[in-house]
């Protein structure tokens, strides 16, 4: 298992966490490079359907990163989000998924350093759950 | 809808006249008052820690045997009894864990407490039940020129949830009084505490509130109080002993419950008997309206 | 004298107690003091109840367990119904009162009642006052 | 299938020091899609955009993928190099293997992997993006404003001044709100009147604006930029262009009703000015208390009036108007004062609201601006002051602090003491706030040298002794239970969103907070703006606050509305959402989701439509929508699928 190096979905809002995420890059902090990001305009963007996919498909963990409450760009999205990812936690723990695999962060913009420790926690959580299993809920 | 009476205490002893008088009015409106039995003293102060259960046992059985007894609701005079049992009610209702053991407690009582039956204060079953207007009808010997202030104390309005009335501003006794032909007049400190059960080891406190409290009812106009607690009416009247001695220049006022001004405009007989329970001698007052 | 505040004070057991027993949440208040301004016997209390609540934030129990206020406090809900922050401070007070109560004596012992008094009381006193007062 | 580009991009030694970008290009060029590939040292530069540039036109490329930095720094860049090239910009797509890649990882091995992924989903994004084009609608050079308190006054002057036309709109017969009512006004003590009605008659008489009053706005549908309002005038009994103001009405006139103007203080009668500066100057006759119109009761103004001004048959009249934008400044009211009986109110006439103090204080007030008291004309020798009567009070009356109180009370006390020199005055307060420019100097100077004294404590109950109020306090600070007796009781009240506005929000669902203030876009960055767009937000209807941000606030909102005004048609960025109408099934679960209010269901196709004006493009909707028929324009469930997949796989 030493070698397993999970894969990982990062869905990042435009107006916050992507921007930290930048903001950790232009500050040369070090974190490992298991995400990748799909960018959104808000977190409310990511559907849940999409989380599940990523899953079947073999990713190990699903990152998504938003506005704080109160600073969403556009209003309410991030409360929305947080009601789905609750929901969907549900879901998963019926599907045998542990529920750390998928996390729902609020980072700002200038919140570069907590998305490189957020990005150095969550992959080691994973590597720590191993590799996905086998699921099918298309 | 079947009422049952709940006495406490002090009603068969120091405030007698006010069962009397209370019973006696209800039988002219048509609604006499049924005493439940077996019941057994409140507690007199609701207990308001979170954590200890026996404090509420003597409310709760008292409920769970009138709803044996098959009443839908009790109906307390003294404005205590009411707030005793209500909140004891409320707090365990709204536990199932403490419903659960309070029932483990009573296992000796005939059923489990499920609590059926309300409490109500009788002032509420005058005002909603029979309404002021009916009463009005059978007013035969009105109250006129007599100035009352209610004296309603802390337990018919506090806590908020369960006032009979508006909890800054009832206005439910001077409605009785106005209706009984008399003139209920608001005076300050008709909401403030008499010091209740200072009485005992601070009587100097309770001294002091009764002469504030008396003397805000006089600056008012107020010629006589009225009041639903008997503790209240201990410290208001039997206090005013000590008042006077303190206070040289004080002046005293009877102290009525409400029902005995109640018994007289529905024109029943002045007992005797409640003259003794008095300290400050009402008759002189009630000679001078006419209405002894 | 000044008090020296800690971590560890603030975050006072006894103060936790407190609020397990009153259920209220002492933090809530801003100190506004409407609940001293309508209480009938600040007068003659040693610390008024908004300092009550004030000295539990600071985790100085014991200086309020030994006050003169808490057995002064008649009951009359009056703090609590007009605490714009909702607490219920007439349950703090019994919450001090009571955590006396279960360790030590309450402030009226029954022997102190002079005989002459005991025939006048009526039952609605007495039992009142045990039930607040006594341990 | 897309031709498409890649160009990889060193970013001097910043990219290419970690990421392997020579085997990137070698590995990805054969990466279905990939029409041509190269790297170069700086993208960014103007040879390398001519790099691109020249691939375009050589290689017929239809699409773009640049992997460099964010997208932040460089879209836009790019974006023109695509249209410089006769492509559409949504055909380019960025890669961020700078930030979010080799500044970030060290190992050059994984760091390769990585952007390779990168850019693979970038190109799978790609394929799915349609050309977009600004969506634009035209505008109408035409602002409304709603309410004419000191805010709706400065907005409607601003826009109007920048050469553009204004309707304003206000429920009483006249303008002004509460600001003609004060006296003077903290922190400099000038005369509120005398500042205030140069600016009422300066908009009367602006070209530029039309003013309707005791009118109301009964509707207003259409999109930014092109609204269409139905405004209801109440029936103008008396002709303005006819009324001399001679007054002989009001003599005859046998009705009494307390003045509004001097918040029940006087009387005024059945047909009335609301106060002499009123503007519109004219009288208003006051249908609800005159004795009867239909049939006539009364008539004797019309009698009395020489000029013809008065006629009963008048109608109330419907008025529709075109604007672009709206500006909301519907104003306060202060705390219903019956809410908190233990302070006397109503069963005291000592007892009164600091609006009726403002009153007593004003020159043309029911007092003449002499200090007398309501229940005797006696001149108050001891005066106490309640502030936060109503406010910070979760449990009971208002949660939040009214922030103008503080203030107004200081100033209440101070023009007191002008007036009653040997006067006492007391304030009872909890925290004084005094957050503004010279404010805390105007505290100080008060306490210091004016005799005005402090008492910090929440006042518990008020009640009437003899001649005196008794004012039951506390001082909390020197822990004494506080007594006063007092001629006059003046109660600071809280102030809440007016009435009129709670109507108005209701006819046209905008949104307000929990406390019916109205919603502003974004707490800290779009505070005039509202989240409906086209909607600007002005003054106490937004939240508490005084006269100097009130006017700030009005012309930050009618600059806001002068951008909408100014542009010939507004445009919008196109990625937004969109509907499948035949997937869609009509359930509406997205409109609910969507903060701008742009999705509606069309009651005759049975689906929904977007308005895309409207649309902020979130996405909420879409991953809201049960049947995939909600879209966002690429950035389609499908696109994120195949970037997911392309991240599963990690290939
Ligand atoms: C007692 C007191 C003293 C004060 N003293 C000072 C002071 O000294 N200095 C200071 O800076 N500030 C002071 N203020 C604050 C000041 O009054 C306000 O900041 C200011 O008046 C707010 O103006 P506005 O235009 O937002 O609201 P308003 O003055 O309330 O105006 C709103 C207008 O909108 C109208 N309206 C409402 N609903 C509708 C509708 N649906 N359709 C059409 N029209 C509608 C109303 O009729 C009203 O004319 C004081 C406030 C009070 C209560
Ligand atoms: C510790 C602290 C915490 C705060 N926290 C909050 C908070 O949580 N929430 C909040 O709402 N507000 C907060 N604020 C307030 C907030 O920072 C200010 O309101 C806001 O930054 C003011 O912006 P500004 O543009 O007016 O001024 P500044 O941010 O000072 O910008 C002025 C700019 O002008 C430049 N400049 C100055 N002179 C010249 C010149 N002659 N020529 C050219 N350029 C010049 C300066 O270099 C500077 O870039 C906080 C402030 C402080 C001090
Ligand atoms: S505001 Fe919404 S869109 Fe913006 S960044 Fe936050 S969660 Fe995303
Ligand atoms: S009333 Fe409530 S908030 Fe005010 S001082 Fe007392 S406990 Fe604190
Ligand atoms: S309950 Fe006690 S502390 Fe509270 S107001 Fe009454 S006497 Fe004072
Ligand atoms: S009498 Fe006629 S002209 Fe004179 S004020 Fe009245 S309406 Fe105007
Ligand atoms: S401004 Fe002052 S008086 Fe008004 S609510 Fe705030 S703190 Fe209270
Ligand atoms: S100076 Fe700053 S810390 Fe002091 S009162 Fe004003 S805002 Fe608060
Ligand atoms: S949620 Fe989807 S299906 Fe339902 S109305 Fe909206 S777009 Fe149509
Ligand atoms: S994308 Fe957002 S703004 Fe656009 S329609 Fe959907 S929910 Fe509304």
């Amino acid at each position: 298992m030493k070698d397993f190096e999970p894969k990982i979905v990062c869905f990042l809002c435009k107006w916050c966490t992507y921007s930290g995420a930048d903001l950790a890059g232009t500050s040369r902090m070090k974190y490992p490079p298991n995400g990748v990001v799909i960018k959104t305009l808000c977190s409310s963007r990511v559907d849940p359907q999409h989380i599940l996919l990523a899953f079947s498909k073999g990713c190990d963990g699903v990152f998504i990163g938003g506005c704080h409450p109160g600073d969403c760009h556009y209003q309410s999205g991030n409360y929305k989000t947080k009601r789905r990812i609750i929901l969907l936690k549900k879901v998963l723990k019926q599907l045998g998924l542990n529920t750390n695999r998928l996390r729902l962060e609020w980072i700002s913009a200038s919140e570069g350093k907590k998305f490189a420790n957020t990005m150095v926690e969550f992959t080691d959580q994973i590597k720590k759950l191993g590799p996905i299993p086998k699921i099918n809920c298309e | 809808m079947k009422s049952g009476y709940f006495p406490g205490c002090t009603l068969k002893t120091n405030a007698k006249h006010f069962e009397d008088s209370a019973m006696q009015v209800m039988e002219v409106l048509g609604h006499p008052l049924e005493e439940m039995e077996n019941w057994i003293c409140c507690g007199t102060v609701f207990s308001m820690t979170t954590d200890d259960l026996m404090l509420q046992l003597a409310s709760i059985r008292n409920l769970l045997r009138a709803e044996n007894q098959g009443y839908d609701e009790l109906i307390t005079l003294c404005s205590m009894c009411y707030n005793t049992l209500k909140r004891a009610k409320e707090f365990i209702l709204n536990d199932e864990e403490n419903l659960r053991k309070v029932n483990d407690f009573m296992y000796k009582e005939d059923s489990k407490f499920k609590g059926t039956t309300d409490v109500v204060h009788l002032l509420s079953i005058l005002k909603d039940r029979i309404t002021f207007e009916e009463i009005k009808n059978k007013v035969t010997k009105p109250l006129t020129d007599l100035k009352i202030g209610a004296y309603y104390g802390c337990l018919l309005v506090r806590p908020k949830e369960l006032a009979i009335d508006d909890f800054e501003d009832p206005t439910i006794m001077e409605e009785l009084v106005d209706t009984l032909g008399g003139e209920g007049v608001v005076f300050p400190y008709r909401l403030e505490c008499c010091g209740a059960y200072q009485t005992i080891i601070e009587k100097d406190v309770t001294v002091k509130r009764t002469y504030e409290i008396i003397n805000s009812a006089r600056n008012a106009g107020c010629e006589a109080l009225i009041t639903s607690c008997p503790l209240c009416a201990f410290n208001l009247d039997q206090r005013q002993k000590e008042t006077s001695e303190e206070f040289l220049e004080f002046s005293t006022m009877p102290v009525f419950y409400f029902t005995e001004l109640m018994a007289i405009a529905l024109g029943l007989k002045w007992n005797k008997d409640w003259k003794k329970l008095h300290y400050i001698d009402p008759v002189p007052l009630l000679k001078e309206k006419g209405l002894i | 004298m000044s008090l020296k505040i800690t971590r560890e004070k603030i975050k006072n057991f006894l103060v936790d107690k407190i609020e397990e027993i009153s259920g209220q949440n002492v933090f809530d208040c801003y100190q506004c003091g409407i609940c001293s301004s309508g209480c009938p016997v600040t007068d003659y209390m040693d610390y008024s109840p908004n300092q009550v609540i004030r000295l539990l934030q600071l985790g100085s129990v014991d200086e309020i367990l030994n006050s003169k206020t808490i057995w002064i406090c008649s009951t009359c809900l009056q703090c609590s119904t007009r605490c714009p922050k909702g607490i219920e401070v007439a349950k703090v007070m019994e919450a001090l009162r009571t955590i006396n109560l279960r360790q030590r004596e309450g402030t009226l012992k029954p022997e102190d009642i002079k005989s002459k008094e005991l025939k006048d009381l009526p039952p609605i006193a007495l039992v009142s006052a045990f039930r607040k007062l006594t341990g | 299938m897309k031709k498409i580009g890649v160009f990889i991009c060193h970013c001097g030694i910043n990219i290419k020091d970690t990421v392997d970008v020579d085997r990137l290009t070698e590995e990805l060029a054969d990466y279905p899609g990939v029409a041509y590939i190269e790297n170069y040292m700086f993208m960014c530069s103007d040879p390398g955009q001519n790099h691109i540039k020249d691939a375009i036109h050589e290689r017929k490329l239809d699409g773009v993928v640049v992997a460099a930095c964010s997208p932040t720094l460089h879209e836009s860049t790019f974006q023109t190099v695509l249209k410089e090239s006769g492509l559409n910009e949504y055909q380019m797509e960025i890669a961020n293997i700078r930030e979010q890649c080799s500044w970030v990882h060290t190992d050059i091995e994984q760091a390769t992997h990585k952007a390779k992924l990168i850019i693979k989903t970038a190109i799978e994004k790609l394929k799915l993006n349609e050309s977009l084009y600004p969506v634009s609608a035209p505008v109408t050079k035409k602002a409304l404003v709603i309410g004419g308190g000191i805010a709706g006054i400065q907005a409607a002057l601003d826009i109007a001044d920048a050469g553009f036309q204004v309707i304003m709109v206000e429920k009483k017969p006249s303008i002004g709100g509460h600001m003609i009512q004060l006296s003077e006004t903290f922190p400099t003590l000038d005369c509120s009147q005398c500042i205030l009605t140069p600016k009422m008659v300066a908009l009367s008489k602006h070209k530029n604006i039309k003013l309707y009053v005791n009118s109301e706005v009964e509707s207003i549908d259409g999109y930014v930029g092109n609204f269409n309002v139905k405004i209801k005038q109440e029936a103008l009994y008396v002709d303005p262009a006819k009324c001399n103001l001679c007054d002989d009405c009001t003599e005859v006139c046998p009705v009494l009703v307390p003045s509004e103007q001097d918040e029940g203080l006087s009387w005024r009668k059945a047909i009335y000015i609301p106060f002499p500066q009123a503007i519109p100057a004219t009288y208003t006759l006051d249908v609800e208390n005159c004795l009867g119109l239909e049939p006539i009761a009364c008539g004797k103004c019309r009698e009395k009036c020489i000029a013809e001004a008065i006629n009963y048959d008048a109608t109330d009249t419907i008025i529709e108007e075109e604007v672009g934008a709206v500006i909301l400044a519907t104003g306060f009211d202060l705390y219903p004062v019956e809410n908190i009986p233990e302070y006397g109110y109503g069963k005291y006439p000592d007892v009164i609201t600091s609006l009726q103090f403002e009153r007593i204080l004003s020159a043309t007030g029911p007092t003449g601006g002499e200090i007398y008291r309501p229940s005797d004309g006696k001149v108050p020798k001891e005066i106490v002051f309640v502030q936060c009567s109503g406010s910070r009070d979760p449990e009971h009356h208002l949660s939040y602090c009214s922030k103008i109180c503080c203030m107004y009370t200081l100033k209440h006390a101070k023009l007191y003491k002008h007036k009653v020199h040997n006067g006492q005055p007391y304030i009872f307060y909890i925290d004084i706030r005094a957050g503004g420019k010279r404010y805390e100097e105007f505290v100080q100077q008060a306490v210091s040298e004016e005799g005005i004294l402090y008492i910090r404590g929440k006042v518990a109950k008020i009640y009437k002794e003899g001649d005196k109020m008794i004012v039951i306090g506390m001082d909390t600070l020197s822990n004494k239970k506080i007594e006063v007796k007092a001629d006059l009781v003046v109660l600071a009240m809280g102030i809440v969103p007016s009435e009129g506005s709670h109507d108005l929000v209701k006819r046209l669902k905008i949104n307000t907070d929990d406390k019916g203030f109205l919603s502003e876009a974004h707490p800290k960055l779009r505070p005039v703006e509202s989240l409906q767009a086209g909607f600007y937000l002005a003054g106490t209807s937004q939240g508490p606050r005084d006269i100097p941000d009130s006017v700030s606030q009005a012309s930050g909102a009618a600059a806001k509305a002068l951008i909408l005004l100014s542009s010939d048609k507004i445009y919008h960025s196109p990625i937004i959402a969109s509907v499948d109408e035949d997937l869609c099934s009509g359930c509406a679960i997205c409109v609910g989701t969507c903060p701008y209010g742009a999705r509606e269901l069309n009651e005759v196709s049975k689906v929904v439509e977007v308005n895309e004006i409207l649309c902020e493009g979130c996405g909420a909707c879409i991953s809201a929508c049960p049947s995939g028929a909600a879209q966002q324009k690429n950035l389609t469930d499908d696109q994120i699928d195949n970037m997911i997949k392309i991240i599963a796989s990690g290939k």
